[in-house]
């Protein structure tokens, strides 16, 4: 049987490369359902029939650990990093320093701005980490626009209806992504980066088990880099 | 599941008293093979007398009982399906998705499958309708649905048959057949036969009793012509058709004849004296229009019980083979009537403006014990 | 193009409204025919699942059918089966969110049926059963009609409650909507676009069917 | 925004040939202040007729012009609205979430809004129902309802008025005020009035003309008497209610007294001879009810005119003051019929099976070119 | 509590209803007294919003009336406003979402009134416009209250369309639905529970004073 697998909606891109070669390299297959992490919370302690979960964060898998539906605290698989972008109908200037912003806020031109909600997404929460050291918190409250989580902030941004935003480079550096707009990283000394980790749960079969361990050979890593995503030590 | 056998041939007794809502006390028997009309004036309660009887709505006191089986009273109430009964409602109530033939296919659940489709073919046939089984109700005449009602409540073989105004929309040709069809159904089925009408001579012609109903209350009831000939009260003459109504003043008794003459207009009639007259008592008199009489009265020949009465012809009005003739009394405000055929009027030369006299006959004149 | 989630849609739609008419046709008749104190307010309760968003509707059936809620826990003791990651628990929570789309409709549809015919009806000897068979049903049919479109369109494009206690597990969970919608998050437009073009297109066909046959049999008989 | 000044004293003329869907063929006029009549069986096209004046439907081809305005010919079609008219629909049409005073202030549109309710109630008023203005029309009875149509079509001073039936639901005294009161505003309002009725009596007692519609086709229009004296054919007679129509043969002609004899079983009848008789023919012939006589015949001083025919009584019916006999002639198969007075009746001491003559008035019988 | 959200929520649904009830009412009336060739298509056409899901709906809505879109450009540069992001885009989304659950009913509704009422109303001397108002709105006065709750209770509960093209962005879009997800996102149940009851609360006092209403004035009137 095909182990079902949650995954973080963020990391859909790699997921599906990575899939394709463990397909190919081992000839067996799982079954991924994307979605937000959140939700997959939720899902998992009623019960949802999941044998692996790749977080967005560390905090939901923490939660699953505590209320002791995980074989064990999981690992890192990957660290998200931010980067700003800008569709390609903006007068928006993309620097590392965000000076771009404050210059566009200057001249009153900055309309609309998309981060994910940081009330619950881990990358919305980083951006509003990131835009309070750069002390751009305050004056964009009246432009901040709201994804629901790190993928619609990025459609948000590139629906042209932005002058931009800040999401996960794992998404800006796809290709459908840079048809419509451009990005730019930055730099992980601006933020902490995320920690996505993943967890084996209780029940897991010995097929997930497999494709926990795939996930964290240098196949796999190798794909996750190419995506954007930063690298854990290896153990 | 059938609760009740039909059981034919039993008698449907009513007793109605309802105070609330609209008012309506009545109390009547029909045998079975009988028919009863019920007549009275618009909005009188007629109609919903009949939906009392047919279980439609709920009185608020009385009993109404077919043979021994207790259909209402304070205790029980029969639905109207328990009641078997074949209702004809006012506005036909068909049911506008069926056509004719399904309509009266609808009343027929108590037969196997096979024979309905005949049995309402026939009934259509019986009710002058053959060529419409298809139509739906929407696509046929006032009074083709009359009939297709009419077809559906006699479909059923009914233990008691209720029928609001049922030829109402009919035309004349169609509605004497019918007129025989009833009746024979009605000595066929033998069951009782309730008929709200507001035709007195359908009444007449049709109706073994009569209940005359009235602003929520039953009037009269009795054999058609003798409600006619003694009315109960003013109000009773006038639903009944009587035109001939007027005031008049007792001036002499003849006790041993068992005579009175009134004073009327500037003449004297005589009448039969029913006993509780009193000299100088004012009362209200009414004649049936057979009691009024133009014909062989230039000869003089008239017997003692006829009263001459010298009147002026005021209209005439041909209604057919007849003439309906208002004339003046003197003294009298209202204007006597009467109908003669076409043929008598020419005959006595009969025009506006012309005296002439009239005949009355005295045991037709009916007083009133109240004033309306 | 994504067929079993289209599949799945489908048979969700289909599923959920055989069930569904039933339940709603005995509700909507009894609203219809019955006044009784609180009814306006039973009414309201009714259109409850509409107000609430689909996602926390969905939310809710999560915990009130997961295996944490004794209904979840009973039938995984007894019967060893699950609600929620399952069709069956997308087929009650579909019910559920379109009982107010099929009462509304079916209520107005039996109020509209004149007394009189109800009446004759009894008169005639018909049984309350073929009075509904024959009489009711058929006259109240362009409500029920609307009912069934409503809640069968609805179903096919229901994504909160999905997404809530699905699980968008494939060729379980993952209908049509939820496709569409992991499409768009993962930016494949064009994807999401053919999609969406095979579930409106499917749509219409069979709505188009379905009111063109409608008006046909009304047609004939009205 | 009035499109048409409305014009009155304008005389109605109805040309309708439609040979699709329900077919439909009559041509008629109806001058302002006359009552015109439309009569015939039920579904004949009587409703169909009307509604095609009132411009709900519209004929295949034709012309309906009332005075100089068209409002239908094969280029244009008014709408109701600019037709003004007053339209009484078979089953009333009335607004069933208004109130019976507001059903009639819906028609009163043209008038400042201060004045229509007092307007409304006056018609009701008029149509004698003064006490229900604030009753819904489910709340009203039949009779009522149809009052309350009635009271709207005559309360917009209509241009012409189309009644369909109107007094079918009303009990008689209502419908003998309202009778009164349709005369009046008719020579008042000096409109054309059109009114369907099943009721012949309604229509000779009303109409100045009658048109008889029978399965979609015009069969004879004139002065009421003169359609039942001289029907065109039997089925109108039949419509016209006419029962007494026979077989008979040509076995005489007097030429010099356009005088022709008849085999009537084995009896002959003489009969005014219309010119196209010959010898041995066979035909079809009818007299009015009026032409059959039972009284002064024993006396034997019958005037030429008259026939006398041996006829034996096959039975009586009472209805009211008349009794309807049918009597049998020898080697006829169909009855003759004929109503007396119950006091003729009883003088000649009639009872059934009894030998007696009738007088056939010999001028009042009248032949039939075709066979129906 | 987020009152801030439910004004929204509430407001949005005033809006919209109001603005949806006379285009509803001019294509139900016209479907309904209208014959046409391709009118069962056009009848499916109207569902399609019913049928694809309220985020796909809001994608497009997104794509459709940005800046990038020529009504959007229209929009900016000549009134330097825009509808995405902005409490105008959602009333837009609202109205085209709920076309569907409003014309149904309504169409419905016109098709049940007599033509005999109609018919005797011409004959009246009633003009087009005193028809509609003094009989044909009383008469279909159900079903137009039947889409009137439809609609506004799905308003109140519009969540991926809102979600698609809001923006979250308080006291302009984010409605008391977006609010209750965000709060189950936080995982903070209780705050969503109260939230949740506060929603059904308020449009059960909504919805059973609406139907109590309707239900007095329909017997004072029929
Ligand atoms: N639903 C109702 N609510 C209140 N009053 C009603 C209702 N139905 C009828 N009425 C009234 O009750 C009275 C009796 O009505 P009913 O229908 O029995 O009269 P009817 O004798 O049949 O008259 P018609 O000959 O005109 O049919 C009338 O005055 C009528 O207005
Ligand atoms: N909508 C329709 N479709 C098809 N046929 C119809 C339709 N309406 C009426 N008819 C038919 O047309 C004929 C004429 O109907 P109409 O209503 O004019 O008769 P009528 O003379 O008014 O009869 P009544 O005296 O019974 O009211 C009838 O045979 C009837 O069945
Ligand atoms: O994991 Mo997210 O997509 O930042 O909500
Ligand atoms: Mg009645
Ligand atoms: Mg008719």
């Amino acid at each position: 049987a095909q182990p079902n697998i949650a995954a973080a909606a963020n990391i859909k891109f790699a997921m599906q490369k990575i899939v394709a070669n463990y397909q190919k390299d081992t000839g067996n297959k799982v079954r991924v359902s994307y979605g937000s992490s959140g939700n997959f919370v939720s899902q998992l302690s009623h019960g949802a029939p999941f044998e692996l979960f790749l977080s967005a964060d560390e905090k939901y898998v923490t939660l699953l650990a505590q209320a002791g539906l995980t074989a064990d605290s999981g690992v890192i698989y990957a660290y998200g990093k931010l980067a700003l972008v800008a569709p390609n109908n903006s007068s928006l200037t993309l620097d590392p320093q965000l000076d771009g912003v404050k210059q566009l806020l200057d001249k009153q031109q900055l309309k609309r701005f998309a981060i994910a909600n940081p009330e619950h997404a881990p990358y919305g929460e980083r951006a509003r980490e990131l835009l309070k050291s750069k002390g751009l918190w305050q004056p964009l409250q009246d432009s901040l626009v709201f994804g629901e989580n790190v993928s619609q902030a990025a459609q948000f941004a590139l629906s042209g209806s932005t002058d931009g935003g800040i999401v996960a480079l794992s998404l800006a550096v796809a290709p459908q992504f840079q048809q419509r707009g451009h990005y730019l990283a930055i730099p992980e000394s601006e933020y902490s980066p995320i920690a996505q980790r993943m967890v084996l749960m209780k029940q897991a079969s010995a097929e997930a088990k497999q494709f926990y361990q795939y996930l964290q050979s240098d196949r796999a890593r190798a794909v996750f880099s190419d995506f954007g995503f930063g690298l854990p030590d290896k153990p | 599941m059938k609760l009740i056998n039909p059981s034919s041939n039993a008698a449907l007794q009513v007793r109605i008293d309802q105070q609330q809502g609209i008012p309506l006390r009545a109390e009547f028997r029909c045998a079975a093979g009988e028919l009863l009309a019920v007549v009275g004036p618009s909005g009188g309660g007629k109609t919903t007398l009949l939906r009392m009887i047919a279980g439609l709505s709920t009185p608020q006191s009385g009993e109404i009982r077919c043979g021994e089986q207790i259909w209402y009273n304070e205790q029980q109430c029969l639905t109207p399906q328990q009641r078997h009964l074949g209702y004809v409602p006012q506005h036909f109530g068909l049911f506008p998705h069926l056509n004719a033939e399904a309509n009266v296919m609808a009343a027929l659940d108590h037969l196997p499958k096979a024979e309905r489709r005949a049995q309402a073919r026939d009934w259509l046939r019986r009710v002058n309708l053959d060529g419409f089984p298809e139509r739906l109700p929407h696509q046929l005449s006032g009074g083709q649905k009359q009939r297709v009602a009419l077809a559906r409540a006699l479909a059923r073989n009914p233990q008691v048959l209720l029928l609001d105004e049922p030829f109402s929309a009919v035309d004349r040709g169609t509605r004497e057949r019918l007129y025989v069809e009833l009746a024979q159904l009605k000595a066929k089925l033998n069951i009782p036969v309730i008929m709200v009408t507001h035709d007195i001579n359908e009444a007449v012609l049709l109706a073994d009793r009569v209940v005359l109903i009235s602003q929520g209350a039953m009037l009269q009831q009795g054999e058609p012509l003798a409600v006619m000939a003694k009315p109960h009260n003013e109000l009773v003459a006038r639903h009944m058709g009587l035109r001939n109504i007027f005031d008049a003043r007792v001036v002499a008794l003849e006790s041993n004849e068992q005579l009175a003459w009134l004073q009327f207009g500037e003449q004297r009639i005589a009448c039969e004296n029913p006993g509780h007259l009193q000299l100088g008592m004012q009362l209200r008199w009414v004649i049936p229009n057979q009691g009024v009489r133009f014909n062989s009265i230039s000869q003089g020949r008239l017997p003692r019980s006829f009263n001459k009465l010298q009147v002026t012809i005021e209209s005439m009005l041909v209604m057919g083979d007849l003439v309906r003739i208002a004339t003046s009394v003197a003294g009298v405000e209202h204007p006597l009537q009467a109908e003669v055929s076409l043929n008598l009027a020419q005959k006595l030369g009969f025009h506006e403006g012309m005296q002439t006299e009239v005949a009355l006959k005295s045991d037709m004149i009916h007083l009133f014990r109240h004033r309306a | 193009m994504d067929w079993l989630s289209l599949w799945l849609s489908v048979k969700l739609a289909a599923v959920s409204v055989a069930i569904l008419l039933p339940i709603t046709l005995w509700l909507g008749r009894s609203l219809a025919y019955h006044q009784f104190y609180g009814k306006s307010w039973l009414e309201a309760l009714i259109m409850v699942p509409l107000v609430l968003p689909p996602t926390v509707v969905g939310y809710y059936l999560l915990v009130g059918l997961g295996r944490e809620s004794w209904i979840g826990a009973l039938l995984e003791q007894y019967f060893d089966a699950q609600l929620v990651f399952h069709f069956s628990g997308l087929v009650i929570a579909s019910i559920v969110i379109n009982i107010p789309f099929a009462v509304q409709p079916i209520q107005r549809a039996f109020e509209a049926i004149p007394e009189e015919i109800r009446d004759a009806a009894a008169c005639c000897g018909m049984s309350r059963w073929r009075i509904l068979w024959r009489l009711e049903l058929p006259l109240a049919w362009p409500g029920i009609l609307t009912a069934i479109v409503l809640s069968f369109s609805h179903v096919l494009g229901e994504f909160g409650v999905v997404l809530m206690m699905g699980g968008a597990i494939e060729g379980e969970t993952k209908t049509l909507s939820i496709a569409i919608y992991d499409s768009v998050q993962a930016f494949d437009f064009d994807g999401a676009g053919a999609m969406s073009l095979l579930l409106v297109l499917f749509a219409m066909v069979t709505l188009a069917i379905t009111s063109a046959m409608s008006r046909r049999m009304l047609r004939r008989s009205a």
